[in-house]
């Protein structure tokens, strides 16, 4: 941000709790088909995570954690995993997004509840990548460089 | 739904919403913002949308709010109306 | 093939995106790849349009199951005669905006590092709008029309210096207008329970004395007329036409717009049904009105700018305006009218503007008062085709921009609305007034330095899309009964008089 | 033009009063919405919702079945969404790296 | 009429709160502010489809093996909640994008009042 002072205590704090809260956004992604959560809140966690060490330990510092070239290629990924599932099951012989035609073994309920969790991983990529990756643009040039 | 929980949180939605559109100092007004999303966070799940509050709460009380930090700290924190 | 064939009112939109994603994956490896899959996903776009309305033709309406559910449970996509149309009009429109947007881009876009999103963004905006137009469910129509104004927002922004500033004015007008049209499907979704557009309409005969009803149909009008810069709502259009690159005005001006026009006649004529929006609330009644003063408005104001650009920007708003007046009139020959409008001057002011995009690339402006017939000695073809798009939007019999404005005539005085008739003849007056300005400029003015200067006329890639929408223009004309009766016929039998 | 802007609200204000008026009551079992058929004799989706998602896709959280099944094709479109706006900010805000070293 | 104002005193907050973010986008001239009235807008939105939703005495959209699946009245609407969620990330892109917007402005005209903003355009000479 603009002039930082190095804090230990929030400098201490944020990189402490910054991957309890990557867990936690996992945990969300994933359980996300018994419980309130999914991808996208998963996803915009990670992110939150990601902007955490960032504010605390500038922008800089946090390239060792998350560089700033990554952020739109993942997710560009999430969502080419998103279009991806939906493809393969028209590649399989259903209409666009019909997860009954995934090539994946059991009945259909249980190609769509595979569907569902390969879908929502797709989701929190995108959202954590393209998130960090418009802090990191709101953030480039600095006024004061 | 609980109305009575729901009025009360209307009404701190309302006041909320005022701060944020009549302060002069824009950082008042975004931290304002924060705590509308996040009380409308809140109302969400005490209407029985968990998901949507779940969202909210980390959306617009989290990221949003950050993001919108930032753009005042590029340009100018001060507004004449 | 029959894969091709079984799921083509899908396929546009699903190719357009990854390409989207790939486009700045690729140009990782090599820059120019960017605009090389632009124009093949959209060329292939183009293919598969022409082939769903074949389709759509031959067989009658396709419904397209997303994720196989049926209509009131999961979205479909439906491909009638008017959604096909739509779709093949914009997808060419783009494909050869986008052929000429190569030098234009490199010339008045500075950082060449944004060219590859530029291109990413562009493709983004084309599947947005071929999302809206083939969608068979109002919420699905929201998302891919935010889709499709964000990017026309970032489209907009990298423009001169004061673009951002033209930019925001829309966004912040086209919010509205989203929030608008999402309140009002908030409505009908309340009073029905459905969002699904042929549900929906099966429905309304039972609800329809609802207020919440009539305001929410309102509301969705107010937001589309918004989106397509209806009279008193066209704010923002002046000002981002005129500071957006000239690749993004061509694409802009003739797609965006227009869409705005399509989701109206869609609501309006084949949802609510004629009989609702004309006699029960007077919708149409009120949009012909305003139509009507937009479209004298925009003459009146396109008579007094100086820049090439603005120009064509007032005349926009006067040309949408003729579309909504044939909205307006709600019979059959006003709404062949607006069809046929909708796909001429999608086609005239691309022409126009990719015109303008030549004159700024060669001769580094397009202010008007420079023009001169040096001009026409330097860009002869350029010229040429600015002069048969000026004498297309005047209305002159063989072009295509006679016929439409033939057709809305013959529907005013098939509903005795002679106010309209004078309206639209005052018009093509005013017209004829401020593009013979142009034309004047470039044909009949003395050229300030009598030297000959050689010829610089504009590159093939910038040239021969500028041509073919010009050979399209007289074909279109030409053709025009042809078209009326194939195409723009089955439009309207299914409409709902 | 601020008295213009004054009387949009109140005229908007006004309309917003008049829908609420014959919106049908919140949380009644019996509205449009939570029927188990529309007035035209088709199934009313949320009530399918409601019923089939274990069924359907062996979870229990129908939100989560909505978003990624029935609807899926919504939530690509909201994917696009944020891609786009990741996209615009590249476009708007981005200036290359490799030039500014180069200087 | 307790039942009408048991039933409809939730559209009345959120229609004003609707009337007061329309408000912040036509009448405040500061950019920042017309985004937190769009905000206050969109926020209120999904409100109004959230409340239609709600069902008295039902619980949350997630099957509970004591009450099955048989009767609709015990759940709450799940399709708003689902459309809801896409609402809010739209929101939020549109405020990314308007972000990056209101930095390329103040970086060119220094300013982000909408007067000031067109006096200064106006004495701007990039005449495109």
């Amino acid at each position: 941000m603009m002039r930082r002072d190095d804090d230990a205590i929030i400098s201490l704090v944020s990189r402490t709790v910054s991957p309890f809260i990557m867990i936690f956004a996992l945990y969300v992604i994933f359980h996300g088909h018994y419980s309130p959560g999914g991808g996208f809140q998963g996803g915009t966690m990670l992110a939150a995570a990601l902007i955490l060490v960032r504010l605390a330990a500038g922008s800089d510092l946090a390239q060792l954690q998350f560089p700033r070239s990554w952020g739109t290629p993942l997710g560009s990924a999430g969502v080419l995993i998103y279009w991806g599932t939906g493809f393969v099951s028209m590649l399989c012989g259903g209409n666009f997004l019909n997860y009954a035609f995934l090539p994946v073994s059991g009945p259909p309920p249980h190609h769509r509840n595979l569907g569902i969790l390969f879908i929502e991983v797709g989701v929190g990529l995108a959202v954590m990548g393209i998130l960090t990756a418009i802090y990191d643009d709101l953030l480039e040039g600095r006024p004061h460089d | 739904m609980h109305w009575e929980l729901e009025v009360v949180l209307f009404v701190f939605l309302v006041g909320a919403a005022l701060v944020a559109l009549e302060s002069r100092n824009l950082l008042t007004a975004v931290v304002s913002l924060s705590v509308f999303s996040f009380l409308s966070a809140l109302l969400y799940a005490a209407m029985g949308a968990v998901d949507v509050g779940f969202t909210e709460a980390v959306v617009g009380g989290g990221v949003s709010g950050i993001l919108f930090v930032v753009t005042i700290f590029r340009t100018s924190r001060k507004s004449k109306d | 093939m029959t894969w091709i064939w079984n799921n083509s009112p899908a396929l546009p939109v699903v190719l357009l995106l990854p390409t989207a994603i790939a486009i700045p994956l690729f140009a990782l490896i090599e820059r120019r790849l960017a605009r090389w899959l632009a124009l093949a996903v959209s060329l292939t776009t183009v293919g598969l349009s022409i082939l769903n309305l074949v389709k759509a033709l031959s067989l009658g309406p396709i419904h397209y199951h997303m994720g196989g559910w049926p209509p009131p449970i999961g979205i479909e996509y439906v491909l009638d005669p008017l959604s096909a149309f739509v779709l093949l009009v914009i997808n060419t429109i783009g494909f050869l905006v986008l052929v000429h947007a190569k030098k234009v881009v490199d010339r008045e876009i500075p950082e060449s590092g944004k060219h590859v999103p530029y291109y990413a963004v562009a493709v983004l905006m084309l599947c947005g709008f071929n999302g809206i137009v083939v969608t068979g469910d109002f919420f699905n129509l929201y998302v891919w029309l935010e889709i499709a104004s964000l990017s026309l927002y970032g489209l907009i922004a990298v423009g001169s210096r004061k673009a951002p500033v033209a930019a925001i004015r829309y966004l912040i007008l086209g919010t509205i207008g989203a929030c608008f049209y999402l309140l009002g499907l908030g409505f009908l979704f309340t009073m029905t329970g459905t969002l699904n557009m042929a549900d929906l309409k099966a429905i309304l005969p039972a609800v329809g004395h609802e207020p919440a009803v009539v305001i929410g149909l309102g509301l969705i009008v107010a937001g589309m007329g918004l989106k397509m810069a209806l009279f008193p709502l066209h704010g923002w259009l002046p000002d981002s036409y005129t500071y957006a690159p000239s690749s993004s005005s061509a694409l802009i001006a003739p797609i965006g717009t227009k869409v705005g026009a399509y989701v109206l006649i869609r609501v309006l004529f084949f949802i609510f049904g004629t009989a609702y929006v004309s006699r029960t609330i007077p919708v149409t009644t009120v949009i012909g009105w305003l139509a009507a003063a937009g479209i004298l408005y925009g003459s009146i104001m396109a008579m007094a700018q100086t820049e090439l650009k603005r120009m064509l920007a007032y005349s926009s708003i006067a040309q949408v305006g003729y579309i909504g007046l044939g909205i307006g009139l709600a019979n059959p020959l006003g709404l062949i009218g607006a069809v046929l409008h909708l796909m001429n001057h999608a086609a005239m002011k691309a022409l126009l503007f990719l015109v303008a995009g030549n004159f700024r690339t060669i001769l580094g402006h397009s202010n008007i008062a420079r023009l001169d017939g040096s001009t026409r000695r330097r860009m002869p073809w350029t010229t040429a085709a600015f002069a048969v798009g000026a004498l297309s939007m005047i209305g002159i019999p063989p072009l295509a921009g006679f016929f439409s404005k033939w057709y809305l005539a013959l529907g005013a005085v098939a509903k005795k609305q002679w106010i309209f008739l004078a309206v639209i003849l005052l018009s093509s007056l005013l017209n004829a007034v401020y593009f013979f300005r142009v034309i004047e400029r470039i044909y009949f003015a003395r050229a300030e330095s009598s030297a000959a200067e050689p010829r610089t006329e504009a590159s093939a890639s910038m040239l021969v899309p500028v041509l073919v929408l010009a050979a399209a223009l007289i074909g279109l004309g030409v053709l025009n009964a042809f078209i009326v009766k194939g195409v723009i016929g089955k439009i309207v039998t299914s409409a709902m008089f | 033009m601020k008295a213009v802007n004054y009387a949009v609200l109140a005229l908007f204000g006004a309309v917003l009063i008049l829908a609420g008026l014959s919106l049908p009551d919140r949380g009644d079992p019996t509205a449009p919405l939570n029927r188990d058929k529309s007035a035209a004799g088709t199934p009313n989706a949320p009530s399918y919702y409601i019923r089939n998602p274990e069924r359907d896709a062996a979870t229990p959280n129908m939100v989560t079945v909505i978003l990624a099944d029935y609807r899926g094709f919504d939530t690509m479109g909201e994917e696009t969404v944020i891609l786009t706006a990741g996209l615009n900010c590249f476009l708007i805000l981005r200036r290359e790296r490799t030039k500014e070293k180069r200087r | 009429m307790t039942k009408f104002l048991l039933g409809h005193y939730g559209y009345w907050f959120v229609f004003l709160l609707m009337t007061l973010g329309f408000y912040g986008m036509v009448v405040k001239k500061n950019l920042v502010k017309k985004l937190i009235g769009m905000n206050i807008f969109q926020v209120a939105i999904i409100m109004f489809y959230l409340s239609s939703a709600g069902k008295w005495k039902a619980t949350i959209p997630i099957v509970d093996p004591a009450i099955g699946t048989a009767g609709t009245a015990r759940y709450i609407d799940p399709l708003q909640h689902c459309l809801m969620l896409t609402a809010i990330v739209v929101g939020v892109a549109t405020s990314g994008v308007a972000y990056a917007l209101l930095i390329t402005i103040y970086k060119r005209f220094g300013t982000l009042h909408e007067d000031e903003l067109i006096e200064r355009m106006k004495n701007d000479l990039d005449m495109e």
